[in-house]
């Protein structure tokens, strides 16, 4: 384990215990983040993102169970927590928000009120008053105009930027060494979306706190990220460092991801948008092989037997049947 | 214990998003309500009494209107399994016979209030402006009204016998149907398939019966099963107040009424009264709050 | 908000008159003259026309309507024809045990309905979940009349432990306000549950959980102030309800109430004191709705700055 | 605000909690209380004047009495408030009375003929609106005040502060029974007319045994021992209250029943149907009491309504109505069959053996009417009581006799709309005098000027001329041949109504309850609570 590394999931399986089946959401993924290291999780709705940070969070839903895995925040393993040293690691070590501004917050209870809430449970120490001037401050910090009088006030009569910002501010509220964002400006208009994101930028490196940005927009990831890891069905296909993930993508879900974004080059317009084939497998039914396989423009016979490992690669890791040794380097093109 | 998010959007994040989508409404519920053991327990009773309520005339060992005067309120035994009432009258019988008019009353009496409900509601919520207005004062005005006066002076005007005790039940019970199925008209109007609708030029009954009734249907539904109870209850009252069906003809509601008197002498003869008043009752509620479970969840907050 | 206030007081007084109007009209459709009620066994032509007019019933209808509304205005209802009392004076006295049943009734209720509500909501779709709105399903379908009967035999005959009937004392209370409860709890543990888990699905749930905030604190704080708001629905339409007047309970139990008084006064259609009652009622009902939205301010943000700011 | 919104919330509970426990009865030691259980109905007052019905005169004659008594179940006439038993001039005109020297209103006001007068002119005054002028309209001027052309009765004169003289327009031998009625009780002349309209609520003066302590309408009446009442002598015995005070309840019937068995309850009226009940009950037999009265129930057929115009069907019905198998196993004989319209004790009554139940004649008369195929009609009934049933097990042998019959059950004030106005076509009736007078019947139920108002649907001039002649014989023995001929006439001969069951008072009554003096209904007036 490395000195610098915060955050160490290995081999996590989270499950939902259905009647039709188990389904396996999240099917052995591993990943770091180090201190002071944005890490984006990336892929498609439903590709088990958002419930990996439900499983960091110890707040997996009820027919769902982690079945396996070790998540270390700091060496210590968080699933061996009990329900209520989860809820001291909750809101004080690690935080978290939402991608929708608009419900995450509480309407009927002032953004003052919902700030200090968690300095409540985890800074016992500080004195009501001294509470609201964290409150005020991180206000203030988040660029809220007229804290003091927007501390008083409801989430309703905020707008959805402002609101996107009362949560980072909740969630900054007891210097969390890793903040989870989950989708944090999907539901944002595009202009309030690049505040946002230089808001959390300038945090980062102001506060040093690790961030998992969770989101399907490779804008954002290009913009804040470090690292990248990219999920698909459960699994991790590719993980790197940004600048290779975007310039040498290995995985063919991640090469068909960038794919898919538009491009606009001046003078010339796209042809088509690129669309990956197929659906998304369904977790509940038994698979062989590389999941992506049916989709993938490379697979070949193998692919469909054969679950394919991770490889190292320049600065990270791929599951990719093309990358192992037996296979010719020289077939990838 | 803990939820993450919502159930439909959890399905969604997790990618099973098809499951919520891909069987019609009415089939989905279906599956839906087959998993809730209580609600198909409550089914098949509610069956049990329909049956009973068709078929009862066939199956009663006695005329259950015919007393024999020397066996009055006599314990249940082999001739009668429930014992007899007040007037040596076969109390299995009765209350088998009681089962078509109870369960007559409730249902046609819902269905007079849904029927009303329904058409008022949906003028007010579709229509707005001063028909809503002039709707939900006339409904204010019928819900801040003595319930008894009101009964009587229908009764009254139409006189008495069982059909008039379902319209007076009706006539009584509509507002709430009329409320809730405003509200939904409002919500519904301002939805998008509606305003396609108008866009697309169609003109404002068509969008009432094409659009806004049929997605009211799951409302209504729910709101038949549980307002039924509802009215098998008044029929109590209305027993109690010595308004119910013409005699010697037996309602649940009028024997449980009257052999309140006798539950110290004679206990089964009340005991079996309200037994199967109170397990259709039961039945209707659980399966009502099952179907709502399946159908609308919106209807939650009823 | 005064002026708010204000609308609904103009609008309640609309409803006001149109209920009077109605049951006055209601009241001289429906068969039955207090006159021959009142004079059961036998009279002659002379004494019916003098009690006729002595009660001011042979006067042009739209006069005696003006009359009833030109004094109610002044706040006087008139005197009963049966009980030669003053129907204020009447409702007066029968609101005292009526009140007290029913606010007792109410938070009985409240006190049965809101922890089986949370706690199957909490635990929903667990085995305590489906016992409390078995429960709550079964208090529903006890049909009241059969209920009072029971536990008057139960508790006052075979145990001996409460009174029967009355209103002396608070010990007499209790078996009509367990009834009573127990009616209005199956429903509103059903709808609190029904809200709870509403609120429970909300994001600020998750939001909250993530903050760290005791899973006690997410439903008690949280979920519930979100609920709440159906909640003091119930509560408004329960209140209206219980204000109303326990016809059946207050009959059984011999207790002095609005419920009874309605029913003699319908039985034996004494108009003033009908009169009485229905514009009671009505008040009832138009306090309650306006107490019940200003509540809604208090508990949420979004109701009141909407109602100040307009 | 919010807290102070719950605050009140939580204050308002508490004080209602509080007031309960403050409101509790206080019962002193070795106070004895006699409780009652009845039915008080829609009633608000207790000044029977203005009303019709006995729950109202009966708790009302605790504290007012009129001139003359009568012993409860004997029915026999004493003088109370007077001397003695009123002499009559001989025109059978003037009947002159002597009030008892010292006696006292409970407010010390001492009784004179004024206020004997005044209770008189009370009586008739039209903005007094007493329901019960029909009663003795028969005194001299009563008409004129009536319609408001005199302001004192012509037919009352004060001799003196004891004595005064009253005249009638006709002769009427019973009139001095007609004084024992509680609405003639005597109102003191200053007290009533400063009561106003509080009179019989909050206000109620009189020479009775007992004073209105408290009165709340719809639950408790409360009268205290008058310490000072000493007129009333019965079998050489001054009667006195001999509890300190008496309790009226208001309750569901059912209620009562069970109030009575913890105890709480000393007397309550029984229903007859639950008489049997508590009869097979070993521990209650004791406590049920069965007082015959002068009641009747006949099964009255409106006259003047197809199929009963015709004399044929409503003979055919005396042969329909089984009232000797409903005596004998609904009523368990508790109820004794009546084969006259006028009951055992009054004079007109004779020992008829009535109609047995035959099918057969009943079919035979009705298509000798004209209906061979049989007769459809309605019978109608108010509430749940004993006609309720009654008329269940009726209909039953009513159809084979080709009656075929639906029960129309009303609320009681369409019942009222209905029968006060002709338009029943069948019920079952109960009538009774509060004394043995055949008037009462003949006149009361039978005369044309009732056919309406109790949908007799009976006019026959011939008959009404002969029931007004007979009320001025005083002959015993005259009087009992013509009520005779009348009785039979309408019984037997024009069959204008079935009779059915003479009516006993049934009640219970705990043993506790001590020196119940005659009849208990009425005697417990001056009942004794043993310790």
């Amino acid at each position: 384990m490395h000195e610098n590394t915060l955050l160490e999931v290995n081999n996590l399986r989270t499950h939902f215990f259905l009647e039709k089946g188990v389904l396996k959401a999240i099917d052995g993924i591993s990943f770091r983040v180090a201190k002071g290291e944005t890490l984006a999780l990336v892929g498609e709705s439903g590709c088990g993102k958002s419930l990996t940070a439900a499983s960091i969070m110890g707040l997996v839903p009820s027919p769902g169970k982690v079945v396996d895995g070790e998540i270390l925040l700091n060496g210590e393993d968080l699933l061996q927590k009990t329900q209520k040293e989860m809820r001291q690691v909750r809101g004080s070590r690690i935080t978290m928000i939402f991608q929708e501004p608009m419900t995450a917050l509480n309407p009927v209870f002032t953004i003052g009120w919902q700030i200090m809430e968690p300095l409540r449970y985890h800074r016992k120490d500080l004195t009501k008053a001294e509470a609201k001037e964290r409150a005020i401050e991180l206000l203030d910090l988040l660029r809220i105009p007229l804290p003091r009088q927007r501390f008083h006030e409801y989430p309703h009569q905020l707008s959805g930027g402002m609101r996107q910002r009362v949560l980072i501010a909740m969630a900054l509220a007891c210097d969390p060494d890793l903040l989870i964002c989950d989708e944090p400006t999907t539901a944002l208009d595009v202009t309030v979306q690049a505040q946002i994101l230089d808001l959390l930028l300038e945090i980062k490196e102001k506060l040093g706190t690790s961030i998992i940005m969770i989101t399907h927009d490779l804008g954002v990831v290009r913009e804040i990220a470090d690292r990248v890891a990219i999920m698909y069905a459960g699994k991790i296909v590719e993980e790197n460092s940004t600048h290779e993930v975007f310039n040498q993508p290995r995985h063919p879900y991640t090469e068909a991801l960038l794919n898919s974004v538009p491009r606009i080059v001046q003078g010339e317009r796209q042809e088509e948008l690129y669309q990956i084939p197929g659906m998304v497998p369904n977790l509940l039914k038994t698979h062989q092989g590389c999941l992506f396989a049916p989709r993938c423009d490379y697979a070949k016979e193998l692919c469909f037997g054969v679950t394919p490992e991770e490889h190292l690669v320049l600065g990270g890791l791929v599951a990719c049947r093309r990358y192992s040794e037996e296979v010719d380097l020289r077939e990838l093109n | 214990m803990i939820l993450f998010r919502n159930r439909t959007k959890l399905y969604e994040e997790v990618g099973m998003a098809d499951v919520l989508r891909d069987t019609g409404l009415y089939k989905d519920a279906w599956r839906r309500l087959k998993r809730s053991p209580a609600a198909l327990v409550a089914m098949g009773f509610i069956g049990f009494v329909v049956f009973l309520a068709i078929f009862g005339p066939y199956l009663t060992p006695h005329d259950p209107n015919l007393g024999n005067l020397m066996v009055r309120l006599k314990p249940p035994s082999a001739t009668h399994w429930f014992g007899t009432d007040q007037l040596g009258r076969d109390v299995f019988s009765r209350v088998i016979a009681g089962t078509r008019i109870s369960l007559f009353i409730g249902v046609v009496a819902e269905l007079i209030a849904l029927t009303i409900g329904v058409i008022m509601g949906t003028i007010a919520g579709f229509f707005g402006g001063w028909v809503d207005k002039l709707i939900s004062r006339l409904i204010e005005i019928l819900s801040s009204f003595p319930f008894l006066l009101f009964a009587l002076a229908i009764m009254m005007v139409l006189g008495p016998g069982i059909i008039n005790i379902f319209i007076a039940i009706g006539l009584l019970s509509w507002t709430n149907v009329a409320r809730l199925i405003r509200g939904q008209v409002m919500r519904l109007k301002t939805s998008e398939y509606v305003m396609a609708a108008r866009a697309a030029g169609a003109n404002e009954l068509s969008i009432i019966f094409k659009h806004l009734i049929p997605n009211c249907m799951s409302t209504i539904i729910v709101i038949l099963t549980m307002d039924i109870p509802g009215a098998i209850m008044t029929e109590t009252f209305f027993s109690y107040i010595g308004m119910g069906v013409r005699p010697p003809h037996a309602s649940w509601g009028k024997m449980l009424s009257e052999s309140r008197m006798y539950m110290r002498t004679a206990p089964t003869y009340s005991i079996f009264s309200g037994l199967l008043l109170m397990l259709t009752v039961l039945a209707f509620n659980t399966f009502g709050d099952a179907l709502r479970d399946a159908l609308d969840p919106r209807l939650k907050n009823k | 908000m005064l002026k708010y206030a204000m609308e609904r007081i103009l609008q309640s007084s609309l409803v006001l008159l149109g209920v009077t109007l109605i049951t006055f009209i209601l009241l001289n459709v429906v068969p039955g003259d207090p006159v021959l009620i009142m004079l059961d066994q036998r009279a002659d032509q002379l004494t019916i026309d003098r009690v006729r007019h002595e009660l001011g019933i042979d006067r042009p209808l739209p006069t005696q309507y003006f009359e009833f509304l030109k004094n109610a205005v002044r706040g006087d209802l008139g005197t009963s024809f049966f009980k030669k009392r003053p129907v204020t004076e009447l409702l007066s006295s029968a609101f005292g045990a009526t009140a007290k049943l029913g606010l007792m009734t109410l938070a009985v209720s409240l006190c049965m309905s809101i922890p089986m509500g949370i706690l199957a909501a909490v635990f929903r779709g667990s085995i305590i979940d489906r016992a409390i709105m078995f429960l709550a399903m079964l208090f529903m379908s006890l049909p009241s009349l059969w209920l009072a009967m029971v536990f008057q035999l139960i508790f006052g005959v075979f145990l001996a432990a409460l009174p029967i009937s009355g209103s002396e004392t608070m010990r007499h209370y209790i078996l009509p306000v367990a009834i009573l409860a127990i009616g209005y709890a199956g429903g509103a543990s059903r709808l609190i549950r029904n809200n709870v888990i509403d609120s429970l699905g909300h994001d600020f749930v998750t939001t909250a959980r993530s903050k760290g905030v005791p899973e006690f604190f997410v439903v008690m704080q949280h979920v519930l102030k979100n609920a709440a708001i159906p909640i003091v629905t119930l509560i408004g339409i329960q209140l209206r309800s219980v204000l109303g007047g326990a016809m059946i309970i207050e009959t059984i139990f011999s207790m002095h109430g609005l419920g009874r008084l309605a029913i003699d006064a319908i039985n034996t259609r004494d108009m003033p004191l009908i009169q009485g009652n229905v514009v009671y009622t009505a008040t009832v009902f138009v306090v309650i709705n306006l107490v019940v939205d200003l509540v809604y301010g208090l508990l949420d943000p979004r109701v009141r700055l909407a109602g100040g700011e307009s | 605000m919010k807290k102070f919104l719950m605050l009140s919330l939580v204050g308002l509970l508490l004080l209602s909690l509080l007031a309960g426990g403050v409101l509790s009865s206080p019962v002193y030691a070795g106070e004895k209380i006699l409780r009652r259980g009845g039915d008080f109905g829609a009633d608000g007052h207790i000044d029977a004047m203005k009303s019709t019905f006995g729950r109202v005169s009966m708790p009302y004659r605790h504290v007012v009495e009129p001139l003359m008594g009568q012993r409860p179940f004997t029915y026999e006439m004493y003088p109370l408030l007077v001397v003695d038993i009123p002499t009559v001039s001989d025109d059978g005109l003037t009947y002159s009375f002597e009030l008892k020297r010292g006696i006292k209103f409970s407010d010390g006001q001492e009784l004179t003929s004024a206020d004997v007068e005044y209770t008189f002119n009370t009586f008739f005054d039209p903005a007094t609106n007493c329901l019960n002028t029909w009663m003795i309209d028969f005194i001299l001027g009563a008409k004129e005040m009536m319609e408001g052309k005199a302001d004192s009765l012509a037919g009352f004169k004060v001799i003196d502060d004891y004595r005064f003289e009253i005249t009638l327009e006709s002769p009427y031998a019973a009139f001095p029974r007609a004084l024992a009625n509680d609405y003639l009780g005597i109102v003191p002349k200053g007290a009533h007319s400063a009561a106003g309209d509080r009179w019989g609520i909050d206000i109620l003066v009189g020479t009775g045994p007992y004073t209105l302590e408290s009165f709340d309408p719809t639950t408790k009446i409360v009268f205290a021992a008058n310490p000072n009442y000493n007129h009333n002598v019965y079998n050489g015995r001054t009667l006195k209250a001999r509890v300190d005070k008496v309790e009226f309840y208001n309750m569901d019937e059912n209620t009562r029943y069970l109030e009575f068995e913890v105890g709480n309850l000393d007397h309550t009226p029984l229903d007859l149907t639950m008489a049997q009940e508590y009869l097979n009950r070993p521990e209650y037999a004791e406590n049920v009491q069965i007082e015959n009265g002068l009641s009747q129930m006949f099964f009255v057929m409106n006259n003047s309504m197809k199929p009963f115009d015709n004399v044929k069907v409503r003979e055919a019905v005396a042969y329909a109505f089984d009232n000797t198998k409903i005596a004998e196993i609904f009523f368990m004989n508790l109820w004794p069959v009546a084969n006259t319209i006028l009951p055992e004790g009054v004079p007109g009554h004779d020992d008829f053996a009535g109609y047995e139940y035959n099918p057969e004649k009943a079919k035979q008369l009705l298509a000798e009417a004209g209906y061979p195929n049989g007769i459809e009609f309605e019978m109608t009934v108010s509430g749940t009581g004993i006609a309720y049933h009654l008329l269940q097990i009726m209909q039953q042998d009513f159809a084979e006799c080709n009656m075929f019959t639906t029960i129309d059950q009303v609320e009681s004030g369409v019942w009222f709309d209905k029968r006060s106005t002709g338009n029943v076509q069948s019920f079952l009736g109960t009538w009774g005098p509060s004394f043995p007078n055949p008037d009462t019947f003949l006149y009361g139920f039978f005369h044309s000027s009732s056919a309406d108002f109790l949908s007799t649907g009976h006019r026959n001039p011939e008959y009404d001329a002969k029931v007004m002649a007979a009320r001025a014989i005083t002959d015993p023995d005259e009087a009992q041949a013509v009520y005779n001929e009348l009785e039979r006439y309408l019984s037997r001969e024009a069959f204008v109504a079935i009779p059915g069951f003479n009516q006993p008072s049934v009640f219970l009554l705990q043993s506790r309850v001590t020196d119940v003096v005659d009849g208990a209904q009425d005697g417990l007036l001056f009942a004794g609570l043993a310790d």
